[in-house]
């Protein structure tokens, strides 16, 4: 049916703490026909941290994964929000300062490529599969749930970047619920920070931010939410219990990744898209809604 | 007088000619286009293409300085040419249907007047001609009365052998006395095949029912639809062995300049344009009437022949493919 | 043949101390074409001009060369001295020898060779030289004002009240503009309507102003000094010289919920309006779009009662062909917008302050609307939502305005002296409320600014927060506002009423499309280019046509009118003579080679260049060609570099002139 | 004091095409300010630098000038608004054109020079006549204009003797 | 070894264009249609105006119709009739062509009926037209075309053309000259130009030269000198091809037609390159109403100037 193909770029989180949005990922296009081809010998991007303690190097790391990821046919996938804007950054960077251009090529020893896509999921299931056709395909339209769409801070910026979607009013995540039914609220909490790695370091920065998103996403009155990013994954669902404590509140809002939604959609089950994985459990809600 | 004259003589000989301060003027390649050029060394002639630009060069240059001017104070100084220092040249590898050429200009640059930058450069070249033994579809000598083999206008004519070498007659004194001054190079006629001529595929034309039509159909829609693609460039004319027109331009500044002679064409927009800004050829069609005219009547009316030897070079140039020959057979049909 | 005259001057020694003059004198005298050749001590003094005079006319000289110092010293004295002897003035040319040789160098031998070849290379050139007639253009002493804002209504009346005509073109019913709508005014915190209001009234009641209101600019054809423009008079629906203003249709008509555009749709209008109780003229108009005659045909309640029979529901647009000699152009400015803008445009929205979205977020000029007296609340600070008076507000500054990313670079340089006007006028109608303004830098200068500035946070107690808002949000009937504050680097949330955003002042939109009209040039944002930045700012490079106000870039009251009156005084120079008269160095068309590519015409910086119809005598069109309008025309000559065929020629700069000079060398 | 100015054996000959509102006006400063440069420039004066067809610097190189300066107005402060940009393209492209076919560019300087750098004029001036004098004669151009088509050559001891002088 | 490149669907072509130009003509859309027809020597083609329908099944497309027809619509070319509308057979180059007379005021769009041609490529050279197109004879502007199809046509057949990869070889020339110093690509272009014999066959053909009176056929001032000696040739190239930066089209027929075989469009390639680089500018499909040497940005390269 498709002739998509792409490199595929998981990232660290996906090996690790986010297995399950790799698995969902890989599922799902393997369901949608769209052929996932994993970059070889990747590595890790530098993600949110190296940027700020070495910037060569973290140019570095991604113009290699760059080169690496140019060995396979096909744009470049890539499923996690912090490696995606680190990828973009360093193709935006790399291609408007010559002088960091030759420190990183000095360093690596090549020429750096900066002709190559690199894509986040939202942007193939959305634009390049289309939601015409995926709505073809859908199988258990979510209809019914609610669902308030994250995007987190990385997606769409900085203006000018990554060119996702507009930076501070974007609809892709809601256009691609819309194709395979659900519901999806509108919310303020789009768009703010939950604090990414700080969780490690801040903890109680994190809470405070992650309890705002999951008190507007409530009071939007969303069943649960849905992101991109194992970052904000992580602290929105590891850490709800936590934060319900500490706030005193009653959120119970399961966090779902979009290949796991897309993928329940397009009928797979629970075990292909990893969703006992998830801490705050979905499936009450999921029944509730006749969805399991 | 019938000579052999073997492929190492040939070169040999034209050699000897440079070393003598003559200047050789043969086909060589110049970037990549075969032209009739002074020759540095005999290694140098390429005998298999026929040149893009034909043999009347050698008699009528693409350009030439015919007088400077000086001005100093109030006055100004002329200077003439003197053709005396016009070099002895030999113009090698001539074909049929450039040799041909030579006579038939040496009836407009003898007529009323002499011109003797033209007669000059004649008495000083010998021509040595060179049968074809490839043709094109292009090429139409037969068609107008020549053929691969013609040696008119050659002093010297060299017919290819098969085994190499060239057989070798001679039609005028010069001719005669460019063996005669190499006559060491020179063998006997040998008994040897000519190499198999080329066949022009081109029938002959009636050229008496040519210039029939051509004298009572100056209008004609006929002109329309044959040249109405015509661009108007000059590449006909230039490329053609017969066509002699020619521009007289003064170029320099206020103080000194030369006088000079350029090849004109009939094509040019300029070539009638009046000062007053009339042109009484004011259209392509009207333009190219003219050439076919010129050389298929006026020419055959003033002087008895006729100005095209077939060549072809202007049907194969034309960067809108009009085709003389088709042109002139029509006509003989009609 | 030409008889050249040469004379070279000593320049008392500055020339012949390096160059010697006799020399020269006597080597150019042996030139091609030189007649005479001679030297003076003083070529510019009496006697000296006297010399060349009299040499023309005993000697017959055809073209005369002075070599001496710069043309740009004596050019004009030695062309009026060849003119009084009779001489065209462009046949006597120029040769720097001081300034370009005498002056530059010391060894004498070279300098002497060196001012031989550039008096040769004059002499060549004046060979070249032709008679030029001056050129002179008539004025039609009426002027233009496009825009009956501030600008406009200033500049119509300096020049009414200099004795000339001005057609003042309105695009709304009524004019009166921005500046109609402000509350108060910085940095006096007078009544803007006060002021304003009599203005409108001198412009309708000025015998030398003739006023179109709705009405708008259709088509500009002719130059400078002589313009036809075509006006298209929108159909009011009521005839203005039947209307008295009773204002009883406005009463009676039954479409009573139209958002009022006056007062940035807070209040509310009939379908039968005037935009504003003190409009000029007093002319109401019938809004077509909500008129219940218009869309079903039925009503027609406001003809009925009107008792001068005014109302008028076929009136159609009519144009109107006003010829005149000058234009000012006042159009004014938009504000931007910081609603979702189409794919494509340059300017981006703010997504992140809710799209417009948040009926308590407003902008400025909202704010204005409410706080003036005449508004739609009487001048009572209240919020749109629920008509509650705001305890906390919050003002953003440089919304749009020196944001690149939302697609403006510039600062749109009223929004600090606004803002803080606004947290006075809070503060004087909510005592026990919170102003707090978010900026970047507070640019103030001006007279009275700073010390204004100052007032609203020290009196006045408005917190201004250094630092940009990043994120607002609807959070039940508050607006939360996430900002920081980089002078004490924390993040700063304040959970706010009312949020009053100072956007950008952007040109009118449709700026580009007036321009194209009036062949004015605009910069990337579509305001208007002057002339000059520095030295012409209130002139067009189209000659004619001048800039008054925010059409040409962001500015306030004052230096708005101080525009619109440097504008007008511009337009009575124009005036002050009946004829243009202008130097004959202009460009002209060689009709017979011109193909009519127009090459000339996309390069002309002046828009001097315009198609021409070439007729035969039975008026079949032969050819079009370019036509260079004398009168308009600058002279640089970039038509003629950039000719093909060279078609077009400047005079004094031809392509003889210039070839025979690197021909001289 | 004079200093002996340093003989050389050539002297090229420079021509500078420029603006009358600025690069005119900056050389007439240059001279009230006494200021001192080569005396191999000939200055020709056009209205403005978008007057100036790439066609005038063929011929000044074909007129036998072995360097040529074209300079004006500096970009916004053209008199004219917008010729100076023009000309900028226009020149942009044209030393493309001619470096494609060969001609060094070294020999031909763009410059803006405002009214008020009489200094910047007289510095221009020297940088181009220096470097010019040391690459020598434009020879190129020169050579070029006396070579003939073969056909219409002829051996004449005068210009033969033409040749020899270049 | 040489490659031929499928020009199958040449014959279709020539059908679809036969049937359109016979139904435009007969149902009066147009007055004259400017196509190809093929001439007396084997596989010649040439340009031709036909007026009557029944000429229609004259038409021809086959990879020696290598003209730009686009001049005959230029004003230098006034004998094409110029009342009403008149169709024409386009080449995706020679569309490009008309596409910038249109941005230089010369044609208007409504004044065409466009016959698009779906083009594999066309012969480099038609001295000898009887040769079958191959990765060899192919023209070299047909080696980098981009517009195999070109679009906006009233009319484009259905067929749709082989585009083998091929090496483009003016990007290669150029190259190679540029590597070159200075005094070594003044000999190489000395030895071309020196070649020239100023027929003019360059302009004639040229779509962009439509200027009835030449800058180079003016004599007060001679801005060029007229004489074929190596001085006015170079002079006249130069100027030349100054005056087509950022017009020249690509079609290549300046250097098709030259009888001396000088390498022109490089010429013309090298400045496009040059103005693509400094201005992005390329000529297209679009009109352009300003060309880049008609208009300027501030923002313009200035680094060679002091």
């Amino acid at each position: 049916m498709s002739t998509l193909k792409y490199s595929y770029y998981p990232g660290c989180s996906l090996h690790a703490s986010a297995g399950e949005y790799d698995l969902s990922t890989r599922e799902l296009f393997k369901e949608l026909d769209i052929a996932l081809v994993e970059v070889p010998d990747w590595f890790c991007c530098g993600a949110t941290p190296a940027h700020n303690v070495d910037e060569l190097l973290s140019l570095s790391l991604c113009a290699k994964n760059l080169e690496l990821a140019e060995q396979v046919e096909g744009d470049l996938a890539v499923a996690c929000a912090a490696c995606f804007s680190r990828l973009k950054f360093t193709q935006h960077t790399l291609g408007e300062n010559e002088t960091k251009r030759t420190q990183v090529e000095k360093a690596l020893d090549a020429k750096v490529r900066l002709d190559g896509n690199v894509k986040h999921l939202l942007d193939i299931l959305a634009r390049d599969l289309g939601l015409d056709k995926l709505a073809g395909v859908v199988k258990t339209p979510l209809k019914g749930l609610k669902v308030a769409c994250y995007y987190g801070c990385l997606l769409t910026r900085p203006p000018g970047v990554p060119n996702l979607d507009c930076v501070e009013a974007p609809t892709i995540m809601e256009d691609l619920l819309a194709a395979v039914g659900a519901e999806t609220v509108s919310w303020t909490h789009r768009l703010e920070c939950c604090g990414a790695n700080f969780t490690l370091s801040r903890p109680g920065v994190v809470l405070q931010l992650t309890n705002a998103i999951l008190e507007s996403a409530k009071a939007a009155g969303a069943d649960c939410i849905m992101v991109a990013c194992p970052l904000c994954h992580g602290n929105l669902d590891i850490r709800q219990q936590e934060i319900e404590g500490v706030y005193k509140a009653d959120y119970k809002l399961p966090v779902f990744y979009i290949t796991q939604l897309v993928g329940m959609a397009c009928g797979l089950t629970p075990e292909r898209l990893g969703l006992e994985a998830l801490i705050v459990d979905p499936k009450t809600l999921l029944k509730e809604k006749g969805l399991l | 007088m019938q000579k052999y004259l073997s492929q190492q003589n040939f070169t040999t000989l034209l050699d000897k000619l440079i070393t003598e301060g003559k200047r050789v003027v043969a086909p060589r390649l110049n970037s990549g286009t075969v032209l009739y050029e002074p020759l540095q060394s005999a290694a140098e002639t390429v005998t298999d293409q026929l040149p893009r630009r034909s043999g009347k060069e050698a008699f009528f240059p693409l350009c030439e300085d015919i007088m400077s001017y000086r001005k100093e104070g109030q006055q100004v100084l002329l200077n003439d040419i003197d053709p005396a220092r016009f070099p002895e040249t030999v113009l090698v590898g001539v074909r049929p249907c450039d040799a041909a050429a030579v006579p038939v200009l040496d009836a407009v640059f003898s007529w009323d007047y002499k011109d003797e930058f033209f007669l000059e450069r004649r008495r000083k070249t010998t021509i040595v001609g060179l049968a074809c033994t490839t043709a094109d579809d292009a090429c139409f000598c037969t068609a107008v009365g020549l053929a691969p083999d013609n040696p008119k206008g050659a002093d010297l004519f060299l017919t290819p052998l098969e085994g190499g070498g060239y057989a070798c007659e001679t039609y005028s004194e010069k001719g005669e006395q460019l063996i005669q001054a190499h006559r060491q190079l020179f063998d006997e006629p040998r008994n040897s095949t000519a190499l198999p001529l080329a066949q022009p595929q081109t029938e002959t034309v009636d050229l008496k029912k040519v210039k029939a039509w051509l004298d009572e159909h100056f209008e004609d829609p006929a002109w329309d639809s044959i040249a109405t693609r015509c661009v108007g460039c000059g590449a006909c004319a230039f490329v053609c062995p017969v066509c002699h027109c020619f521009d007289i331009v003064d170029e320099g500044t206020e103080k000194s300049g030369k006088r000079r002679k350029n090849w004109d064409a009939c094509g040019f927009w300029k070539f009638t344009h009046h000062a007053s800004g009339h042109n009484p050829r004011d259209q392509q069609p009207k333009r190219y009437r003219n050439r076919i005219m010129h050389k298929f009547k006026y020419y055959d009316d003033k002087f008895g022949q006729i100005l095209c030897t077939g060549c072809g070079r202007c049907i194969r140039l034309c960067p809108v493919g009009i085709d003389i020959a088709s042109i002139v057979e029509e006509i003989s049909k009609k | 043949m030409s008889r050249i005259g040469v004379f070279v001057c000593h320049c008392g020694e500055n020339i012949s101390r390096t160059v010697d003059v006799e020399r020269v004198a006597a080597e150019v005298g042996t030139m091609p074409g030189v007649a005479f050749a001679t030297d003076y001590k003083y070529m510019c003094s009496d006697p000296g001009q006297g010399l060349l005079k009299k040499a023309i006319q005993e000697q017959k000289l055809s073209h005369i060369v002075v070599a001496a110092c710069s043309p740009r010293m004596h050019e004009k004295t030695f062309r009026k001295a060849a003119e009084s002897a009779g001489l065209n003035p462009f046949l006597c040319e120029i040769a720097n020898i001081r300034e370009h040789c005498s002056w530059v160098h010391e060894n004498r031998e070279e300098a002497t060779a060196k001012a031989v070849e550039i008096v040769g290379m004059m002499v060549e050139r004046v060979k070249k030289n032709r008679v030029l007639p001056t050129i002179t253009v008539p004025v039609t002493k009426r002027s233009l004002v496009i825009g009956g804002g501030i600008a406009g209504i200033q500049a119509a009346l300096d020049i009414a009240d200099a004795g000339h005509d001005v057609v003042l073109v309105e695009r709304e019913p009524s004019i009166g503009g921005h500046m109609a709508q402000l509350s108060e005014t910085f940095p006096t915190l007078d009544c803007s309507q006060c002021i304003m209001t009599p203005k409108m009234v001198d412009v309708v009641n000025h015998p030398k102003i003739k006023l179109y209101t709705y009405a708008e600019v259709e088509h500009v054809e002719g130059y400078i000094g002589n313009f036809q423009i075509t006006i298209r008079k929108k159909a009011r629906s009521v005839d203005e010289d039947k209307c008295t203003g009773c204002g009883l249709c406005m009463e009676k008509c039954p479409v009573r919920k139209i958002p009022n555009q006056f007062d940035c749709n807070l209040g509310l209008r009939p379908a039968i309006y005037v935009p504003f109780p003190q409009a000029v003229p007093n002319t109401p108009v019938i809004d077509r779009e909500h008129c219940i005659k218009f869309k079903t045909g039925k009503c027609g309640l406001c003809q009925k009662i009107c008792g001068p029979g005014a109302v008028d529901y076929e009136q159609e647009d009519t144009l109107i062909i006003e010829p005149v000699g000058a234009i000012v152009v006042a159009t004014g400015f938009d504000l931007y917008s910081i609603t979702e803008k189409p794919k494509g445009s340059s300017i981006k929205g703010y997504g992140e302050f809710g799209h417009g979205k948040i009926p308590d977020v407003i902008d400025g000029m909202t704010f204005e609307r409410l706080a003036s007296a005449s508004g739609p609340t009487g001048g009572k600070i209240l919020r749109p939502s629920d008509g509650q008076e705001p305890k906390q507000i919050v003002f953003i500054q440089c919304v749009g305005s020196r944001a690149r990313e939302k697609g403006i670079s510039y600062c749109s340089k009223i929004c600090c002296m606004y803002t803080a006007k606004h947290t006075m006028l809070y503060k004087h109608k909510v005592h026990d409320g919170q102003a707090y303004v978010f900026f970047m830098d507070a640019r103030v200068p001006g007279k009275s600014y700073d010390e204004f500035w100052r007032r609203a946070i020290e009196d006045e107690e408005a917190v201004y927060i250094r630092g940009m808002v990043s994120r607002l949000y609807q959070k039940g009937n508050k607006i939360v506002v996430m900002g920081s504050d980089i002078s004490v680097g924390v993040q700063v949330e304040i959970e706010a009423d009312m949020v009053v955003l100072a956007t950008a002042v952007q040109p009118r939109t449709g700026a580009d499309s007036l321009a194209q009209k009036l062949g004015i040039s605009y910069d990337h944002y579509h305001f208007y280019s002057e002339a000059h930045a520095k030295l012409r700012p209130v002139e067009c490079a189209t000659a004619g046509i001048y800039l008054a106000g925010t059409c040409q870039g962001p500015k306030d009251i004052p230096d708005t009118v101080s525009q619109a009156s440097a504008a007008a005084a511009k337009v009575m120079t124009l005036f002050a003579k009946d004829k243009l008269e202008r130097e004959p160095i202009v460009a002209k068309v060689k009709e017979a080679g011109c193909v009519a590519c127009f090459y000339c015409k996309k390069v002309c910086p002046y828009g001097a260049v315009e198609e021409k119809e070439i007729r035969d005598r039975q008026g079949n069109l032969i050819k079009v060609v370019a036509y260079v309008n004398p009168g308009v025309c600058g002279g640089c000559g970039t038509c003629q570099a950039t000719c093909p065929s060279k078609s077009v020629e400047l005079d004094g700069y031809t392509d003889e002139q210039i070839v025979a000079m690197i021909e001289a060398l | 004091m004079h200093v002996e100015k340093q003989k050389h054996d050539f002297e090229p000959k420079i021509i500078a095409f420029v603006c009358t509102w600025c690069t005119y006006a900056g050389a007439d400063l240059a001279g009230t300010s006494r200021m001192q440069y080569p005396a191999n420039v000939r200055v020709l004066k056009f209205p403005c630098t978008g007057r100036i067809d790439p066609v005038f610097i063929l011929k000044a190189f074909q007129q036998g000038a072995d360097g040529v300066l074209v300079s004006g107005c500096h970009p916004g402060d053209c008199h004219y608004i917008a010729g100076n940009f023009h000309a900028r393209r226009r020149f942009a492209a044209f030393r493309k054109l001619l470096e494609f076919v060969g001609v060094d560019l070294n020999r031909l300087q763009f410059s803006w020079v405002s009214a008020a750098e009489g200094g910047k004029w007289v510095e221009v001036v020297t940088e181009l006549t220096e470097r010019v004098r040391d690459m020598g004669p434009m020879q190129e151009f020169k050579e070029l204009a006396m070579e003939e088509q073969w056909s219409g050559a002829i051996n004449t001891p005068e210009l033969q003797e033409a040749y020899n002088q270049i | 070894m040489t490659h031929a490149i499928d020009t199958s669907i040449y014959s279709a072509v020539t059908d679809a264009i036969r049937g359109e130009a016979q139904r435009i003509l007969s149902e009066g859309q147009v007055s004259a249609v400017v196509g190809y027809a093929a001439a007396r020597r084997k596989g010649s083609a040439q340009p031709i105006v036909i007026n009557q329908a029944d000429d229609a099944a004259k038409l021809i497309f086959t990879p020696a119709c290598v003209n730009n027809l686009a001049v005959y619509l230029t004003k230098a070319k006034k004998e094409i009739p110029k009342t009403g509308k008149i169709g024409i057979v386009v080449k995706g180059c020679d569309l490009k062509a008309l596409v910038g007379l249109m941005g230089e005021s010369q044609l208007k769009r409504e004044n065409l009926y466009l016959i698009g041609i779906p083009c594999a490529g066309v012969l480099a050279s038609t001295i000898q037209p009887d040769k079958e197109l191959t990765h060899d004879s192919i023209a070299s502007k047909c080696r980098e075309c981009d517009v195999h199809l070109p679009t906006g046509c009233d009319f484009l057949p259905s067929q749709q053309p082989g585009t083998p990869e091929l090496e483009k070889r003016y990007a290669a020339e150029i190259a190679r000259l540029e590597t070159m110093t200075p005094a070594e690509r003044w000999k190489y272009w000395k030895e071309q130009f020196s070649k020239c014999i100023k027929c003019y066959a360059c302009r004639q053909v040229c779509p962009f030269c439509f200027c009835e009176q030449c800058l180079c056929d003016r004599n007060k001032p001679q801005m060029v000198e007229t004489t074929p000696r190596p001085a006015g040739n170079f002079a006249w190239h130069v100027v030349r091809a100054m005056h087509l930066a950022g017009r020249c089209a690509g079609c290549a027929e300046c250097e098709r037609v030259c009888p001396m075989d000088i390498p022109l469009n490089l010429l013309n390639r090298k400045m496009a390159k040059e103005l693509k680089e400094l201005f992005e500018h390329e000529a297209g499909l679009e009109v352009n109403e300003k060309g880049p040497l008609a208009s300027f940005s501030e923002k313009d390269d200035q680094s060679f100037i002091k």
